[in-house]
């Protein structure tokens, strides 16, 4: 085990398989010798030369389309889309024709596509630089989905994806690039589909995703020494869901919040809360309630940012409204 | 006066050129016939009156070579060797089709043709192509990747960046435009101020040709052009091809916004009638050219009868092909 | 009342907004001498003029993008992308501009525009022209959005928006458009944000959007026969939601089911319920049942779009469902 | 050697240049230091070095015309009119900002003076500008819109997509592409094969004009050319003015992407220092820009004491804003 950072832990996960396979190709705005807008991809460059990782121009339409036209016909390429505001310009490409185009060929090919990309705000970065976007592509079928949350589920989910024949999208939060945890020497995959149970508990569970992983964490620290006993479950992957892990849990405590950093209406948290209410109905003695941004474009003032955006205490606060909750 | 054939185009491959012309040509009019009679679901944008572009451009293609379409896409899968029987299943719906009923018109595809696809988004098409023309540069291989489109699709923001990105990568991607005067209703002059849409490459610094698209040796010339080039390394060219769609933007359009007389006046110049008298005039036997239409007419025949006995897809199917069985990794 | 075309109803309404506001102008592709893909704007360039009606090249970020402007800086403009699937090609115009541009500017202008598009499925139009996309929009706080079910809706609630200084969208279903109904001789205007219940009763909710309106009612007359009494919720508009109506609703009935032709996973159907979940907690007697497209993308086979997408068999099946549950 | 002052440039234009130039600088000097200190939030992508072809452009137009900008807009609302105060609110994320501390740097805008945004969207405002022509257009009124944008957005699908709009639909649009040699670290050659932008121009069949983008009477002329020709009727142009960003792609970029050697190269044009020897070869007294650049500096201190002091938004006000009040419909 070594301790690294979430970027080196996804740098790691992208040398390893450019690596281990020659088809595997890097394409972005500025991943090449600046490394990325994030740095993720900084020194791959010198290590892989320009004809693997490759700079393109400000055409998302454009790189993704070659990804595509590249998977299909042989190459395993790894997009990075700066930020997924910036998928709203070539929405086209991953859902017309990525998700798609399997299926519309009668299953004739296979489309083993990566597209890195950033989530979330927390940094005055505004309303077009801030979004969480996973309800988008969660409601197209052809698609999957992941949202790591620490550093072993950033190298081994981007791993098993680089190795799927379908269009995978990790979405990266740019809080976490900085923190830090465990990752093992030797090579490994993280399965797609399995939540992980990262804390036990046995009063209410929390669906946690992306930063709101520690977020909640966190609540359930502070919660615990009330004598409150939280189950934190962070699915990992929304494409494919491991909603059994889910609903076993919520079998157990009865209760149920959902924590997103995506605004609350629309997002993948009525998604999830669904599927629980519609699989645990009798279990559950307390409304399921969502924590996510209130719905609001992300202001660029931190204080108004703050009041948007979700954290730990509005975690504790809904555990609290599903504890007090009398029928 | 009836043109001579161009000595660059053996007799044989005049040949060729014609049947494959020909094959697009009555296909589309079989399709146009049993749309009418509701044999056929969804829409239909056919190709009548293009037939020397596909037929031409894809002349001078190999069969590793790749190709992307359009909606409007039956002629470029003929011209690329799809075959009749398994294009007309599709187009019925039924499992035995290219795509399993799955795709459709605007959907058809055989990868194994390298053919990449009809498309329905405008434009999305042109930026797909580059990835396969990237797998031919990065391999190694002397692969060209081929993207048709329209004139409407020239104004698409697609379109614009996909030739940057051809040009900054020098990739052995060839544009052909079909310009057939016409987006969906809205003609030319309406949809942009210029005439040549092959001044647009100027914009990535790749070089061009206009070319007469009623003319399949022309096509057929330029395109072979601009695959030599790109096969060696010289990257993409933009080629426009002036052409007309006989028929509506689809079948069911009233065409208001266009006359008859401009309609008849184009189908004056027919690709294939101007084509024959090349041929004949170059001393192939009339009877030799009229037993290949009777064989395409034959082939069409039972193709329409394997799409009509071929079974529908099983509902139970709807939801197989989405993704592909993922290996398990270690 | 006169009885017309849910198409008919349409044009009539973007008829007398061009006639009531000289701002007022419509923009898209195909619009003036052809009337539109769907005919709806058939005839108004004869009355208006290419000033007002104005055709465009195949470019929807263009579009959207001048649109907006215009719509900054004085005029009203009414913009038609064709399907909604080409949405794909401009979300940035939607969702990055016209959703935040009065927010980021601190609320110093407004954005009176208006865009139509065309929804759905059931035509053999293949993966991408059958799309249902409302749950993107309703995903993304600044936009507000209407999915009208008849033809009185789709004129009332089209003028509403055109005086509306937001950005709101319309989705219209193609299906709809030779539907008939009766329609007021004099001015009206539906407000947003008000659902209709189109059918009383007190065994189950069935909440249903666009075409699922019809398929919803032609399900509770068969179960009427069966004496299941089922109440109908057409919610008309998604943003702004009238959430309380149907509240009042479940409140009643106790049993919930919601219908879309979007795919399930994801769609608005779960926000939806789960907004009941919250608001009505104890009155659910049995699991929320959704009701919505299988998870794929579209195929072209009729015979495989009919197994796809839902109808009044899989409204009946829900309905059942929710009542046979035994907890 | 210093340059002539062009005749066609009053003295008191060519002053007001001048004092709108230094305004940019000293602005963004100013709040590169109050970055580093902390007191900024969010990013910061700054205009200096390309100082005059914001100052040259806005010189050309009316209150009344519109402008939309970008990621790096400080420089055109300052030339457009913004206020010091206003702005440094702004950026300092309080409610006395021009969005209120909504938008910040990436947003920043003032509809009172026809300024439609800072956009963090590359190639988005080139598409919405269009709009504002439209307008003008529509009620006949002369004004005309100024999109500003980079070599970086020239590639985006937007830019195609609208330019091709405004010339079909005649639009007094002016397209201005600030060609700094970079978009990010990209240098321009590794984006597009071509040199220069202006030539994309016959992509649309219209006119265009290539600027020295660090010498501010060439800009404001070239743009008073186009503004002639569109307030009359004569349509879009596109002008590309050639410069270059002194400072990182945002603060904090570690540019290994260039050399030392060529920012210094870079500094030695300083549009500023260039044009204040154009004037005071032109008789303008050195004590008169001197007193120019006192005053701003005053006014700089004046507006970092105002954000300073200014109120931070209420967080019961981070929801307002998103829809404007519906009135009541009969
Ligand atoms: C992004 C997008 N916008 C609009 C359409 C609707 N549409 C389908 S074909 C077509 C016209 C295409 O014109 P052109 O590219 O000239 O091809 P042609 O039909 O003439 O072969 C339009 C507008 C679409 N399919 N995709
Ligand atoms: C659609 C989109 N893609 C990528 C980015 C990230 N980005 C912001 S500025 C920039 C470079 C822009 O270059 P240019 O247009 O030349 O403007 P400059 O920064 O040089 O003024 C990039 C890639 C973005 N904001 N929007
Ligand atoms: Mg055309
Ligand atoms: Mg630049």
């Amino acid at each position: 085990m070594t301790v690294m950072t979430y970027r080196e832990a996804v740098r790691q996960a992208l040398r390893e398989e450019l690596l281990n396979d020659e088809r595997v190709i890097l394409i972005g705005e500025d991943i090449a010798e600046f490394g990325g807008t994030f740095k993720v991809s900084l020194g791959l460059l010198d290590e892989f030369g320009p004809r693997r990782i490759r700079n393109t121009p400000i055409s998302e339409t454009a790189i993704l389309g070659a990804a595509i036209g590249a998977a299909a016909t042989g190459l395993r390429p790894i997009v990075e889309i700066m930020y997924s505001d910036f998928f709203a310009v070539a929405m086209d490409q991953m859902v017309n024709q990525a998700a798609k185009m399997r299926y519309m060929f009668g299953g004739k090919i296979s489309l083993p596509l990566t597209i890195r990309s950033t989530m979330g705000g927390r940094r005055s970065a505004a309303a077009q630089h801030s979004q969480c976007l996973e309800a988008w592509f969660m409601h197209i079928p052809g698609l999957k989905l992941a949202l790591p949350s620490n550093p072993y589920d950033a190298k081994g989910l981007l791993k098993t994806a680089v190795r799927d024949p379908n269009p995978t999208i990790i979405l990266e939060n740019k809080m976490l690039y900085n923190t830090k945890g465990e990752v093992p020497d030797e090579p490994y995959f993280v399965p797609w589909g399995q939540a992980r149970v990262v804390r036990e508990g046995k009063d209410v569970t929390v669906v946690a995703l992306s930063d709101m992983v520690d977020f909640s964490m966190k609540a359930a620290e502070q919660l615990a020494t009330e004598g409150i006993s939280v189950e934190v479950i962070d699915p990992r992957t929304l494409v494919p869901l491991d909603i059994d892990t889910i609903v076993r849990s919520v079998q157990k405590t009865g209760r149920l919040v959902v924590a997103h950093e995506a605004c609350v209406t629309g997002g993948v948290g009525a998604e999830i809360a669904m599927q629980v209410v519609y699989r645990a109905f009798d279990y559950l003695v307390a409304p399921i309630e969502r924590v996510g941004a209130k719905d609001s474009p992300i202001p660029f003032s931190p204080i108004l940012e703050r009041e948007i955006l979700p954290d730990d205490r509005d975690v504790i606060a809904a555990v609290q409204r599903t504890l007090d909750y009398a029928a | 006066m009836t043109e001579a054939l161009d000595s660059r185009i053996p007799k044989e491959v005049a040949l060729q050129l014609y049947e494959t012309m020909q094959r697009i040509r009555q296909f589309e009019l079989t399709v146009v016939d049993l749309f009418a009679r509701g044999k056929i679901p969804g829409f239909l944008h056919t190709y009548v009156g293009e037939e020397a572009v596909a037929a031409g451009a894809c002349k001078a293609l190999r069969p590793d070579d790749y190709i992307i379409s359009t909606h409007r896409g039956h002629g470029h899968l003929i011209a690329k060797g799809g075959q009749f029987d398994l294009m007309m299943a599709e187009l019925f719906g039924r499992r035995t089709g290219y795509c399993k009923g799955k795709g459709g018109s605007m959907h058809i595809a055989e990868p194994a043709l390298c053919m990449l696809g009809a498309n329905a988004i405008v434009g999305a098409g042109i930026a797909i192509i580059n990835g396969a023309a990237l797998t031919a540069q990065y391999l190694g291989l002397d692969r060209v990747a081929v993207a048709f489109f329209g004139d409407g699709a020239s104004n698409t923001g697609a379109f614009h960046e996909a030739l940057n990105l051809a040009s900054v990568w020098n990739l052995p991607s060839i544009f052909i435009c079909e310009n057939n005067g016409y987006a969906e209703s809205t003609p030319q002059r309406q949809h942009q101020k210029i005439k040549d849409i092959a001044v647009r490459a100027i914009a990535y610094d790749i070089p061009s040709s206009i070319v007469d698209g009623n003319d399949v040796g022309a096509v057929y010339l330029a395109t072979l052009e601009a695959v030599t080039r790109a096969r060696s390394g010289g990257g993409p060219t933009l080629i426009e091809a002036k052409t007309y769609r006989w028929r509506g933007h689809y079948e069911g359009d009233p065409q208001m916004y266009r006359s008859k007389a401009e309609i008849e006046a184009w189908e004056k110049k027919c690709p294939i009638a101007r084509w024959r008298s090349v041929l004949i005039a170059s001393g192939i036997p009339v009877a030799e050219l009229d037993a290949i239409d009777q064989r395409i007419q034959e082939e069409l025949e039972r193709a329409v009868a394997f799409a009509e006995q071929s079974p529908w897809p099983d509902p139970s199917e709807a939801r197989a092909d989405i993704f592909t069985p993922t290996p398990e990794v270690a």
